[in-house]
């Protein structure tokens, strides 16, 4: 049993922390192998690598809920073991984890209160909590209702809710597992207002992403993993992408595809003024009439909470309309089930990969044929045909590179980059006519999200009608045939992809029309 | 032959359903307590036995009613440890902990009652109805409400304390959040399994004290198998409680209600066969059940907590 | 080949598991014994003896596994759907009164029709009974456990109601003895005796193979398979096309035919007439015999046995020594506490396998 | 080894169940104590509600070469049925049997229990004031269900109005309480009732000062203000002949009734608590009488 870390020895703020040697097998996976990493009050360190490279492992042990199998973590130089978070929080640690860690039936300030001392012990302080919240809101201005309940709200909001309870327990040391793979651009930016006034505050701030741009915009220095080793300790000094990138992935990327012009044929998926409602009862989407041609990309850009979730789901058939009509191949699809839209050959990729995409106690087989599990070859006569589900399953999984000690490993154990590749793998082999890309790339590392976008070309060029949505403009830019901005509910204008501007968009984004752009 | 629309029968029904109540409260609310930390405890039969033995003996040795309840806390409390021991840290499948834990409780219960009772069954003189002053004097309302004995009025009290404490204090929103999300709650330095002790030990206590009611707060005898299922029922109130105290308070009274109504009938001759009379409670529960909505379970119910899967 | 041993001795060390757990039971009723004033020795050599020292006492046991496993294989079905099937008792009840009305006032005397359909009706009724609290939770979301629970009370009273009025045995009625249980079903509706005196029957043979059939539906058919996925996560489910509320359901109604067959074979196979409590607890205990074999149905088999071994053993122990039943149930429960506590030991194990690998 | 006298006893209730199997217990204990322990040696297997294991427990006594195997209970006629021709040197004794299926080592027994009922309703009508009786019945079947039609009956003969509930089940004592409490406030002051769930109702009666009538063991010691007579079943002499015929070779091939007529049914007054004037008594008897003479049916033809 390990040692219990002193609160003693934290009243002096935390001025270095040092990981050395950490160690840590799971089942099948050695995750971090000797991995070494140190962090400075006043710095910004960016930690870098691909899906499953063992990033969250190792932020997880520092935060001491896993405990190393071997190796030392140092504070100020002092050697301490954290047995649980509890240690931790003392020791002025906060973290943001990859997966929120929220309640989702308690209100957002509850969430904030949650563990914290109350000013009138026994009892809740939730007006007073509410105010000091509302205060860091303001100061660094993030949106949110303290009184709304975290099921109501978009995964943006949550990120910033999460973003709230570790600045309202005010650490030291800050660990930010892909903090910003929910946000739009203007989140980030102000986000980074955020991390560099703490910073200037001598915080230490631990930063992961897969996003480039932004390591290199936010970070002093910039360590890199790679199969759970840490291949790199760079200095943020003339260090451009496509360093980063091969230092990451082992070879190098290429981030610009080249994009043969759109042959668009008929109209696949047609939407007439849907009207959809959310989770309690508000009309979410109002009125979005959109075409999608086969052959073509549609990307919907807008911040999140904006009603894309909706609507995809309404899509899918996993929500219903309550106005409007949604036509397939002229085929009147509005209150189809998802089975029949599965077999009328559509795809979904959801944005709650996690809850909607997998079934986490399932083996990758499992999961690859959850669609398809009734259809030749996998089954004949209700019996599974487990050879072929195995060939099938083994082959996606070299295609699309999807990192896993064996193909019954239970997706619960896959990073989330890698669940999101296997999704992925399983809704482009059915190769489908219709197909809808919620948030395709997010929390997925530049490797895998060039493989990602390129196999979504060719699904265009092989003619399949793609809506993609995402708040990422890159990526919608360098997909998109044409782009849809959707901003509170409505489609506040649609423009041509390989022309839009970031800015332009982001101003559509906010809300301003084109028009009054001009 | 009376009818049954006679103030006196009326009142004298309500009156009966206050007082069959009382045990679904105290074993629901414990219940209710295990549940919203994510616990499932299908013992509280078991429990309830062990309680209304300790209870019945203490009081049976000493004539101090309130050492027998202390001891029925006691013996719950220590039953609740076993539970939590068992489904907490061994993290073993809670249903089926549950039924062991009433297989035991039950049949230890019976085989003191042999051995120290020679299973022979004695009566004591156990709670006496304490009439409210001004108030129990008013006809009907008087004697329906305020004329039960204390263990009554405390079950009644138990409902807005335990609404505080769950919805009102820092324990009660750790409770919630363990049973609702324990990793978040972990990752904010509550402790899962602390908190999951102590309200599987609470629930514990609650069901020994509901044992105790049978035997020395109502029929002040000890007889085997004395609570008849009741720990089963008080689990599906908490169910049909949409984990609000208030809804096992409706619950319960409802029960009771229809069981105090069933008797009635059968007494004025109203003629349905007993069997089918005794169906009611539980036919009217499920159909119930059907309209009432809204109802969030604890999403962790019965899931025991692993921080990794390592 | 080297996984393949590893997994091996895995399943190997879960199975005897149990045992030691049983064990660790047995030594704590030593000490209760003791306090009752028997000779320990004497008593677990009695319960020894009538659970698997001799052949009737082997065949004693079988009788008694033969329900528990029915029920078990239900447990299974119902738990992988991701729904908790309390109900056993309520379905075991009615599956045995439905068959023994069809088999009392349908006069076929044919073997061949009888018997099939008067198991056929038994299901049935248990699916019904079973299938009211899955309908109610896939299409309104009303918790099965509450349901199921108050269904078993349901059933008894209605079976009460049956056994002392309309189905009563007209002969306790002109004896004026009034003993709640129907006449005795006819010769042609019982199933055949495989080693008579005894009351060993066919019935085990089938609850046997029926365990293989669940486990290739559970894991080798496409109903099986959106079963379990429903069970894990019924929102992927849904988006993946599959029929929620129907196979949420469905796994109820399996659940519930198997413990109605369990009530049928019981009256067909044993007792020949119904009587008050012919579920003599089997619903509660299939539940326990489920989970002594990880729920699955394969597992069931033996758990079976070793529980109804210790029921059947209780039995002789209280002949033999003369311990109050009460002692008997006390130390079921404690088996049952440390058997699921022991859990633990074995996934701890195979995590630590996985680990080294 | 040989001398030793010994018998099985197998129930589907417990032995302290205050009922049909304590009544048969105790009096085995009876002859016990006449003849000494080391002569006569009982055991039993109670809660063999599960015909199944019932069965198994009386073959393995007869197996054991028990003399005498009592299978205490309507629902063992099966298993006796086919046991019996197994053992010819055992006796084999069958509880509210109906018939000894022309077997001679079987005999049957059964209590008359509405004989006793009949007599009683007719004493709680004697002493009720308003006329109004409660029953509180645990199943509608068996000697409870006898019992208290020849109750009404009588009750009914006396011009009482009795009125009846049946909680549906031998332990539930709560709703035993309730069901008296409920007959009280209907105005019923008198009540009676079977079943070991009664000491609910008794203690309710107790609480509230009314007139309790036990049936099937001595209700007495549980509130002795208030508990007028108890109705007790006394199975020795019963025993006493099947035991009796046994050391003269007959292990069977008879039917007994528990009856007034055999002493089997006994009237036990709570007169060293209680003031009981002679007329009272004296009715009872006279009425026990006419039933042995056969000049009252206790049933209702029909
Ligand atoms: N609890 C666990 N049990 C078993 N294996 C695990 C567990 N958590 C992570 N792994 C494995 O360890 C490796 C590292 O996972 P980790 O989540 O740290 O990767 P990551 O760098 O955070 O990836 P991503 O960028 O997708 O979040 C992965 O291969 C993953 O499959
Ligand atoms: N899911 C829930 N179900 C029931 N009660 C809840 C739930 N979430 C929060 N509550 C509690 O209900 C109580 C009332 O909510 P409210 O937001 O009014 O807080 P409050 O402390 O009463 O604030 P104020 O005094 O300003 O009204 C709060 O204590 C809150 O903790
Ligand atoms: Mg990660
Ligand atoms: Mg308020």
């Amino acid at each position: 049993m390990s040692k219990k870390y002193y609160p003693a020895a934290v009243k002096q703020p935390i001025k270095q922390l040092q990981m050395i040697d950490i160690t840590k097998q799971f089942p099948g996976v050695l995750a971090n192998d000797h991995v070494n990493l140190e962090v400075r009050a006043g710095e910004i360190l960016a930690l870098l690598g691909e899906n499953g490279a063992g990033k969250s492992t190792l932020m997880k042990q520092l935060y001491g809920l896993y405990q190393p199998d071997s190796g030392r973590i140092l504070i100020n130089g002092k050697e301490c073991h954290f047995s649980s978070p509890t240690d931790v929080i003392h020791a002025g640690i906060g973290m943001i984890h990859q997966h929120f860690m929220l309640v989702s039936n308690l209100t957002v300030r509850e969430n904030v209160a949650l563990g914290l001392k109350s000013s009138r012990q026994p009892f809740l302080d939730l007006n007073i909590v509410e105010k000091k919240m509302m205060e860091i809101c303001d100061t660094y201005n993030l949106k949110l209702n303290p009184r709304a309940y975290i099921w109501q709200l978009s995964v943006g909001e949550q990120q910033r809710v999460e973003i709230v309870k570790t600045l309202y327990r005010g650490a030291d040391l800050l660990i930010l597992d892909e903090p910003t793979a929910v946000l739009t651009p203007q989140e980030v930016d102000e986000f980074f207002q955020i991390l560099r006034k703490m910073a200037q505050e001598k915080h230490l701030i631990i930063f992961i992403s897969h996003k480039l741009h932004e390591v290199l915009a936010i970070s002093d220095r910039v360590t890199i993993l790679r199969d759970g080793r840490s291949v790199g300790q760079r200095e943020n000094k003339n260090l451009t992408k496509a360093e980063l990138a091969q230092m990451m992935v082992g070879r190098p990327v290429v981030l610009q595809y080249e994009r043969a012009a759109p042959s668009v044929g008929d109209v696949k998926l047609k939407i007439e003024d849907v009207w959809v409602r959310n989770d309690w009862g508000e009309d979410q989407v109002k009125g979005v009439s959109l075409e999608i041609r086969s052959g073509e990309i549609l990307g919907l850009a807008g911040v999140s909470g904006n009603g894309q979730r909706e609507l995809a789901e309404a899509l899918a058939g996993l929500r219903k309309c309550s106005k409007g009509r949604i036509i397939i191949d002229s085929i009147e699809m509005t209150k189809a089930s998802p089975y029949e839209r599965i077999l009328a050959g559509q795809s979904y990729i959801p944005e709650e990969r996690n809850k909607e995409g997998i079934i986490r106690e399932f083996d990758i087989m499992e999961n690859f044929i959850l669609e398809d599990h009734d259809k030749i070859p996998y089954s004949k006569h209700w019996i599974l045909n487990f050879s072929n589900i195995a060939a099938a399953t083994q082959k996606a999984v070299d295609d699309f590179s999807v990192k896993t000690p064996t193909l019954s490993t239970k997706v619960k154990n896959l990073s989330g980059g890698n669940v999101q590749k296997l999704i992925l793998a399983r809704e482009l082999n059915r190769n489908p006519k219709i197909l809808i890309a919620a948030q395709p790339t997010r929390g997925v590392d530049i490797g895998a999200t060039e493989y990602i976008h390129r196999r979504l070309l060719k699904q265009r060029s092989e003619g399949t009608a793609t809506l993609l949505i995402s708040e990422d403009l890159d990526e919608i830019r360098a997909l998109s045939d044409r782009i849809a901005v959707i901003f509170e509910g409505r489609i506040i204008g649609i423009v041509d992809g390989p022309t839009a501007t970031a800015e332009k968009l982001g101003l559509m984004m906010a809300g301003v029309q084109e028009e009054e752009q001009k | 032959m009376n009818n049954l629309f006679s103030a006196a029968t009326i009142f004298g029904i309500i009156g009966m359903a206050i007082r069959l109540a009382m045990p679904y409260l105290y074993a629901g609310l414990g219940e209710l307590f295990n549940q919203t930390a994510g616990c499932f405890n299908l013992g509280v039969e078991g429990i309830m036995m062990m309680g209304a033995f300790s209870a019945f003996y203490v009081v049976y040795q000493t004539g101090n009613l309130f050492l027998g309840i202390a001891a029925a806390a006691v013996i719950g409390l220590f039953m609740g440890l076993i539970m939590s021991l068992i489904s907490v840290t061994f993290k073993a499948a809670q249903g089926i902990s549950g039924i062991g834990l009433t297989m035991f409780g039950v049949g230890l219960s019976s085989l003191l009652f042999k051995t120290l009772l020679q299973g022979t069954v004695q009566s004591v003189a156990g709670f006496a109805p304490l009439k409210i002053p001004v108030l129990g004097d008013i006809p009907f309302i008087g004697e329906t409400f305020f004329q039960n004995n204390l263990m009554v009025y405390l079950a009644y009290c138990l409902i807005p304390v335990c609404s505080v404490v769950l919805y009102k204090t820092t324990l009660g929103l750790k409770i919630r959040s363990v049973g609702q999300n324990p990793q978040a709650a972990d990752t904010l330095g509550v402790s899962v399994i602390k908190i999951r002790y102590l309200c599987v030990c609470i629930g514990g206590v609650l069901a020994g004290i509901a044992g105790a009611t049978f035997s020395i707060a109502n029929i002040n005898m000890f007889q085997e198998k004395m609570t008849n299922g009741t720990g089963y029922i008080a689990v599906a109130l908490v169910y049909f409680s949409g984990w609000k105290p208030k809804g096992v308070l409706f619950g319960a009274l409802l029960f009771s209600f229809v069981n105090a109504l069933q008797l009635r009938m059968q007494v004025l001759g109203i003629n349905i066969p007993s069997d089918v009379a005794m169906m009611l409670p539980y036919i009217l529960t499920i159909i119930t059940l059907v309209f009432v909505q809204g109802r969030d379970a604890p999403a962790a119910l019965s899931v025991p907590y692993e921080r990794s899967e390592n | 080949m080297l996984l393949k041993i590893r997994s091996f001795m895995q399943k190997t060390f879960d199975a005897i598991l149990p045992i030691f757990a049983t064990l660790l039971a047995l030594i704590i009723g030593i000490f209760m014994l003791k306090s009752l004033g028997k000779n320990p020795l004497d008593a677990y050599q009695a319960l020894f003896e009538g659970a698997f020292g001799s052949q009737r006492a082997i065949i004693q046991t079988v009788i008694k596994a033969t329900p528990l496993l029915l029920v078990g294989i239900g447990v299974c079905i119902a738990f992988r759907g991701g729904v908790v099937n309390i109900g056993g008792e309520g379905q075991i009840i009615m599956g045995a009164l439905a068959s023994a009305a069809v088999a009392l006032y349908l006069p076929i005397p044919s073997r061949l029709i009888m018997i099939p359909l008067c198991l056929l009706t038994a299901m049935a009724a248990g699916a019904v009974w079973g299938g009211i609290p899955g309908f109610l939770k896939a299409r309104m979301g009303v918790n099965e456990i509450l349901t199921t629970v108050m269904m078993n009370s349901i059933a008894v009273y209605f079976s009460n109601f049956l056994l002392r009025g309309p189905m009563i045995d007209p002969h306790e009625i002109e004896m004026g003895t009034r003993a709640a249980q129907t006449a005795q079903m006819p010769e042609y509706t019982w199933l055949t005796r495989l080693a008579p005196p005894t009351q060993l029957n066919t019935g085990t043979i089938l609850a046997v193979i029926l365990a293989f059939f669940a486990f290739v539906l559970l894991w080798r058919t496409t109903i099986g398979y959106r079963i379990r996925a429903v069970g894990f996560n019924s929102a992927a489910s849904k988006y993946a096309g599959i029929k929620v509320p129907i196979y949420q359901a469905m796994a109820m109604i399996l659940s519930g035919a198997f413990s109605g067959l369990a009530g049928g074979i019981e009256l067909f196979g044993v007792q020949h007439r119904v009587l008050e409590n012919i579920s003599a607890n089997y619903g509660f205990n299939g539940i326990v015999t489920a989970l002594f074999g990880n729920l699955h149905p394969i597992g069931t088999i033996p758990a079976a046995v070793l529980f109804g071994g210790l029921m059947v053993g209780g039995n002789k122990m209280q002949r033999s020594v003369q311990v109050h039943s009460a002692f008997i149930d006390t130390l079921l429960g404690l088996v049952v506490l440390f058997v699921v506590a022991a859990k633990i030991f074995s996934t701890n194990r195979s995590k630590r396998r996985a680990k080294n690998e | 080894e040989d001398e030793v006298f010994q018998v099985a006893m197998v129930m589907p209730s417990k032995i302290n169940d205050y009922s049909f199997s304590q009544s048969m217990y105790e009096a085995l204990k009876v002859l016990q104590s006449e003849v000494g322990e080391e002569n006569f040696e009982i055991v039993y297997s109670e809660d063999m509600f599960n015909v199944a294991d019932a069965r198994e427990a009386i073959r393995d006594y007869a197996d054991m070469g028990f003399d005498l195997v009592i299978a205490h209970g309507s629902q063992y006629g099966t298993s006796i049925q086919e046991i019996a021709p197994d053992y010819p040197e055992t006796a084999f004794a069958w509880g509210n049997g109906t018939d000894f299926f022309g077997l001679d080592n079987v005999s049957v027994y059964q209590a008359r229990a509405e004989q006793g009922g009949y007599v009683f309703g007719q004493i709680a009508a004697a002493v009720s004031e308003n006329g109004k009786l409660g029953v509180c019945g645990p199943v509608e079947s068996g000697d409870a269900k006898t019992y208290i039609d020849g109750f009404k009956n009588g009750a009914a003969e006396a011009g009482a109005e009795v009125s009846v509930t049946y909680t549906s089940s031998f332990s539930d004592v709560s709703l035993m309480s309730a069901a008296a409490e409920t007959h009280m406030d209907e105005g019923a002051m008198v009540l009676t009732g079977t079943s070991q769930s009664i000491p609910g109702a008794v203690s309710v009666v107790k609480e509230r000062d009314g007139v309790w009538l036990g049936v099937q063991w001595d209700t007495i010691p549980l509130a002795p203000e208030n508990v007028l007579v108890s109705l007790v079943y006394d199975w020795t002499p019963i025993l006493n002949e099947i035991i009796t015929k046994m050391t003269e070779g007959i292990y069977g091939g008879a039917a007994y009734d528990l009856t007034f007529e055999n002493g089997g049914l006994q009237i036990l007054w709570n007169t060293e608590n209680l003031e009981i004037d002679q007329e009272l008594i004296d009715m009872a008897d006279d009425l026990a009488q006419k039933i042995v003479d056969g000049e009252i049916e206790p049933l209702p033809a029909g």
